[in-house]
């Protein structure tokens, strides 16, 4: 099993979710995030000038098989992409077990029912 | 008494104008509210800017056009910051600026209908152009002693339908205006991205506090009590202190009866009572009743409620689903459709005058052409304008900045820290 | 002369009835700050609908049952939607409007005791009921001409007392009718879950955004600038002029007092000045004063001021640690109590007839009477009512609901997104 | 006749005087949203005790200290709660109240400049002492009688100047004194922590709800048509019903030109129209327009509201990155400088003594020296006061509570949750 | 030592938190995630009705060494359990080393002060 | 690669993120989440008055290659760092992949441009 972490841009994050769901990765989980990086944004703040470095970013986290990594990764690479700085990242790593509390088993079963 | 009696109207005028310009922040409160909070600061400032500009041109020019003599009752002079034309009992000052938060709310009304997408420059030259001339010259027609209030007996209203075209406080002339020209804007800016899905559905893009837009929707209420009843423009001597009672309850219980209306209707056909409506039809039963508030009795004034109420859930549907027109906070359909049906019905539910009480069509056929002239004369302008713009300077943010959120690209601030 | 005056008292009740319709988000917000944000939508839908219900319900019915006559002092006629019975020399409309704000200010007080566990449509049954005939009942006994302040020389209060019962703006008829119910209402529910820990302890479950409830308790108190000094119903005249002036006075510095006093206890006790209780506290004042603020002195108001706001943070710890009673915004201390204890207290400082000024115990009686019989009035109705409906229909939503929010499952919208 | 028209004006005063109040939640939501969530609650927190200390020490001490007599012009006797001295025709309870409001406003100011780091208990001191003398004194000068406004063809102005001070509403009296102290105190309390770099660069430090901040603004200006307009303390007859619509507009107007100033200097300085600056360029315009709001004309009203809106953004660049004075708000600039810049400009655009109509130097000087003595008088009372206090106790919270939040350590409860 | 991520209700977060209490786990930490499942949930907005798949969830985040895995396990399977669709999952996954701040000191002993 | 968890203070969350951006730390991702630990913090709330174990914190995610595992950890036990209870932890574990997703290239290179 692996875990997926990928850190996008907040303006993707409709289109990743949609490729994702249609392409049988039916769960997972993002929240938001603070990236910081080589994207800069301007802003002004009662005359202040400043550039802040600070971008709010999604993170997803996706634990799946190891047989649909590949694919899962190439959705996000595709999906995410727009050529410009701040695009993001995918990490991945190794997840040891994975349990579902609805039914208390665990092990790569409970991600099979993927689909 | 009569000394007295003037200072008393004054003072009650200056409170209406109080309360008026306080549906600013409630037009603010209710369009940020109900959209997304990448695009508050853009939404706040447009809410101060179309006001400011408001408050300056109608100063300067729209208040001669408006209320200024000449133009066979099609427009006024210009006064140019002049105010010495004017003559009538109340203090011109203080009249300027009754008028002037009525023409702030009539452009106020558009910005929620092209939220979240529009150019902020553009929106400028947008409330300019209505603060300048949309609305001052229909206001002329009716307000201003324009050709659709002349009550001489040979004028063309008279001769054709016996009676004048009424708008106490402005269904038709502040809402319907905005409404119809909200509607324009969003026909011209384009369903937000996201809006409808490939498939055509519409989908829904939730506003991100309705806390925010109830507040918003409470002082909206609250200013309708000066709006309404201030359009009196006096209140000494028991005709009038009658009168201002009257459309005070009129206005409240066409309120409530849009609101139980929509409630109802939402609870009915969706299963459960949504608060994201019924906020509109509050709104919808206000404004309503604002054509005929002085004419229709209280029971009257629940009908007017309730048809608003009830017709604005279906507007609602039909312009976003059917027609798919992206209209964020309901605009055209709360002032728009809402103004349009209040009027109309004015000139069925009117006690002194209207058809259901057996005086005939003729008040109610004024009320149709009135409404139907001065919504023509908006949508013409409308048309002109947003196209103008559209080809010119384009009035829609890139992509991108919609995306992201037009507070950091138009303004480089963000509403939350 | 008295023409004019006549409009002048007709402004200042408008007024009034604006700053007390005013008071609605007043309420709303406070609650909602209170409370936690999985739960906003459903109080933001509560505080319309009990308003709207409130509003027609008064108009076709309760006005009628409160100001109507017969019925020896204990109800008056159903008016049906017909005002034509009313003889007083302001309009109608006006007095209608400016009792209908009351009625619903204390139809919406229970809605905060109630609140993040109770069904939407029962609560819509409660307010029906508070609008129908609870509050114009009691109501009639006292500002309807009943029995309570029936001042001829051989009525019951007068041949007992030698007074009547007094309350000049509703300490008692509209804020501890309204916190008795509140009291009842919560005890019928039961704490929310997760309130009381398995040993008994009171958990705190804190509301969502103080902020909000800040600025409920602001526009609280502007309008209670309606409430008590628009209760005088007159403006015209010395005697009514310096009558509103002195009212508006007492009713700020009892808020004031009761805000120090309540801010000074929590921070001996608590070491620390709490926020929370603060707001609550200034209400407490301000519901203290209402009953006697025509009545006491400056330093009179202050005095209860302080009282209410000593009181209430004893209360609110009585009610919740001991009584183990989940009241989430203190409507019970602040309406309840506060309100009985002003109106006792009015029996004691009123300058013109109270027993510390040497006037015997006479108007205390009728004071301690007064405020018993309508409470217990209240108490009736709210048991029967509140044992009725959970009896019959249930009043608390399903634990799961209450876990996840009224707001989806009730209203199937969120406020923030 | 004059019996009704007093109750009118009596009507209009407390009308104004609620309306001002309703200025206490404007402030409290500006500075709250213009400073970090982790110090909300104890911002409004001051916002409340600052108007309840004021209320309570202005109607002990305060009002005698500001309207008695004796002392020469300087200073007045203290009342002691007792309001018998009074003589005017309106009702001393009514005015004690409209002036308590005015005092407040004084005082709530200052609370904004020295946010998210001054002792709570150390900002009561503080209000205290606002309240209790040091606008009363200076409030005793001008609008209590004393020298500055001494219009005997002997007294010290007249002989002087040929002409007395003349501050209409406050621009000196109420704003420049709280912008004063406002700054004095931001530089005895130091820059927040991380607000200058170690290389000595302004950095932002952005508020974090800017939708607060708005509708407190919007509350402000709302406020502001009590304020200046309700400082005319009466609307019967022609020439006050024409004063008070005269002063509506042209505040209107000097906020609305203030804001587009402040929003198209930024646009061209930044590159981006500025909402946070945009709301106080609003309230530049205000205070501006609120010493000469009765004598200037309506583009006199202009001229003032775009300089002070002009000036407002080099100000608060100037005192932030060249004095490295950090004023969270804003406030010695909206409030001090436009405040001196309002009462400056009078001199000169006064229609009726202006220097700018020709009516010579006279009233300029007047002007002048009169803004001087009252800003001396409130930088040595504000020298005194902040030096005490950071002496004998310590003026400022430690760094690690600056760090964590106010909100924890000095009340035990969080604004959100 | 092993990481354990649960992903569980919201409205489950409150006794999760006292079942790990008072089991001795006394250090965790925890934020707010959108989930997407197979849970659904209906919405109304403005005339649209629709069936949003985010819903809000708990994840819960727990550091321990190896031999307090299982239980800590046991107890989030037993008390986040409702038997509904959208439980949530909880991952396992390795850590290779844990610092204390306050201490600088590194490597179980960290985690072992938990009694 | 490894992943460097940091929950630290939320008060010295800037000092470290300067302290991380000087020693040519220039990615991470950083979000809010709350902490259970010792650390208490005394409330009250309507006349309640209470110990909250809930206290806010930020958690710090930054991947890198091995050799900056070293210094990354140092520079935020240094600057995390007050002595008093509450500071936080750090953990870090293995990744096996990471993927620019505007490049779409993975591996070691892809953090390497950190500079
Ligand atoms: N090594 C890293 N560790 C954690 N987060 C990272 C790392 N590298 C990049 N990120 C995240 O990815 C985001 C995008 O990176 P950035 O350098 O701005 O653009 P690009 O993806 O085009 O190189 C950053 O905001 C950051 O949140
Ligand atoms: N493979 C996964 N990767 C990440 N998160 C997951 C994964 N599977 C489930 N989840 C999380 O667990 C939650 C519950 O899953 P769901 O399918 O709704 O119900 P159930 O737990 O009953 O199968 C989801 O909302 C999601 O956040
Ligand atoms: N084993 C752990 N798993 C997850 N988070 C932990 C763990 N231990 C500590 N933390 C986090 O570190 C924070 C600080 O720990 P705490 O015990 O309060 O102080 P100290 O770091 O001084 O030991 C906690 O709030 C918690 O968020």
């Amino acid at each position: 099993m692996k875990k997926i972490e990928a850190i996008i841009r907040k303006t993707k994050f409709e289109d990743v979710k949609e490729a994702l769901l249609s392409s049988d990765i039916n769960w997972f989980e993002y929240h938001d995030v603070h990236g910081i990086g080589q994207s800069r944004q301007e802003r002004i703040y009662r005359g202040v000038q400043y550039s802040t470095d600070v971008i709010e970013r999604v993170a997803i986290t996706i634990v799946c098989r190891d047989i649909f990594l590949e694919p899962t990764i190439k959705v996000i690479l595709r999906v995410a992409h727009t050529g410009e700085i701040g695009d993001g990242r995918i990490f991945v790593s190794d997840v040891i077990d994975t349990y579902s509390i609805r039914t208390g088993e665990n092990g790569d079963t409970v991600l099979r029912d993927k689909k | 008494m009569n000394e007295i009696g003037i200072s008393l109207d004054t003072v009650w005028m200056l409170l209406a104008a109080i309360l008026v310009f306080w549906m600013q922040p409630g037009f603010a409160l209710c369009e940020a509210g109900f959209t997304r909070s990448k695009n508050t600061v853009n939404i706040l400032m447009k809410n101060f800017v179309d006001f400011m500009f408001g408050s300056l041109l109608f100063f300067f020019v729209g208040f001669g056009f408006m209320f200024g003599s000449e133009g066979a009752g099609f427009i006024g002079m210009p006064n140019w910051g002049d105010l010495s034309f004017y003559k009538g009992e109340l203090p011109v000052e203080g009249f300027l600026i009754f008028e002037t938060v009525f023409c702030a709310t009539s452009a106020t009304i558009v910005s929620g209908a092209m939220a979240e997408r529009t150019k902020f420059s553009m929106y400028l030259v947008y409330s300019a152009c209505i603060s300048l001339f949309i609305y001052p010259i229909e206001g002329h027609w009716t307000w201003g002693g324009g050709w659709l209030c002349n009550e001489a007996s040979d004028s063309f209203m008279m001769s054709t339908f016996g009676d004048v075209f009424h708008d106490f406080a402005g269904s038709a002339i502040v809402h319907s205006v905005g409404g119809v020209l909200a509607l324009i804007g969003a026909i011209f800016l384009g369903p937000r991205r996201g809006k409808y899905g490939k498939d055509g559905k519409s989908r829904a893009i939730p506003g991100h506090n309705l806390a925010l837009a109830s507040l918003g929707v409470f002082i909206l209420w609250m200013g309708w009590f000066g709006f309404n009843p201030g359009s009196q423009l006096a209140a000494s001597g028991e005709v009038n202190r009658i009168a201002i009672s009257h459309v005070f309850l009129t206005t409240n219980l066409a309120a409530v009866a849009g609101g139980m209306a929509t409630m109802f209707v939402t609870w009915i056909k969706y299963g459960k009572p949504s608060l994201s409506l019924t906020l509109n039809g509050v709104l919808a039963g206000l404004v309503g009743i604002t054509a005929g508030c002085d004419l229709v009795s209280p029971v009257g004034a629940v009908i007017i409620g309730l048809v608003c109420g009830i017709v604005l859930v279906y507007s609602i549907e039909f312009i976003d689903h059917c027609l798919h027109i992206d209209d964020p906070v309901g605009a055209s359909s709360v002032h728009g459709v809402c103004g349009i049906l209040g009027t109309v019905m004015t000139g069925l539910l009117s006690t002194s005058n209207g058809a259901f009480y057996g005086y005939g069509w003729g008040f109610f056929g004024a009320e149709c052409l009135g409404i139907l002239c001065i919504d023509l004369w908006a949508a013409a302008c409308g048309l002109v304008l947003f196209y103008g713009i559209k080809k010119l300077h384009g009035l829609r943010v890139d992509a991108r900045i919609e995306d992201e959120g037009l507070d950091i690209y138009e303004h480089g601030e963000t509403c939350y820290n």
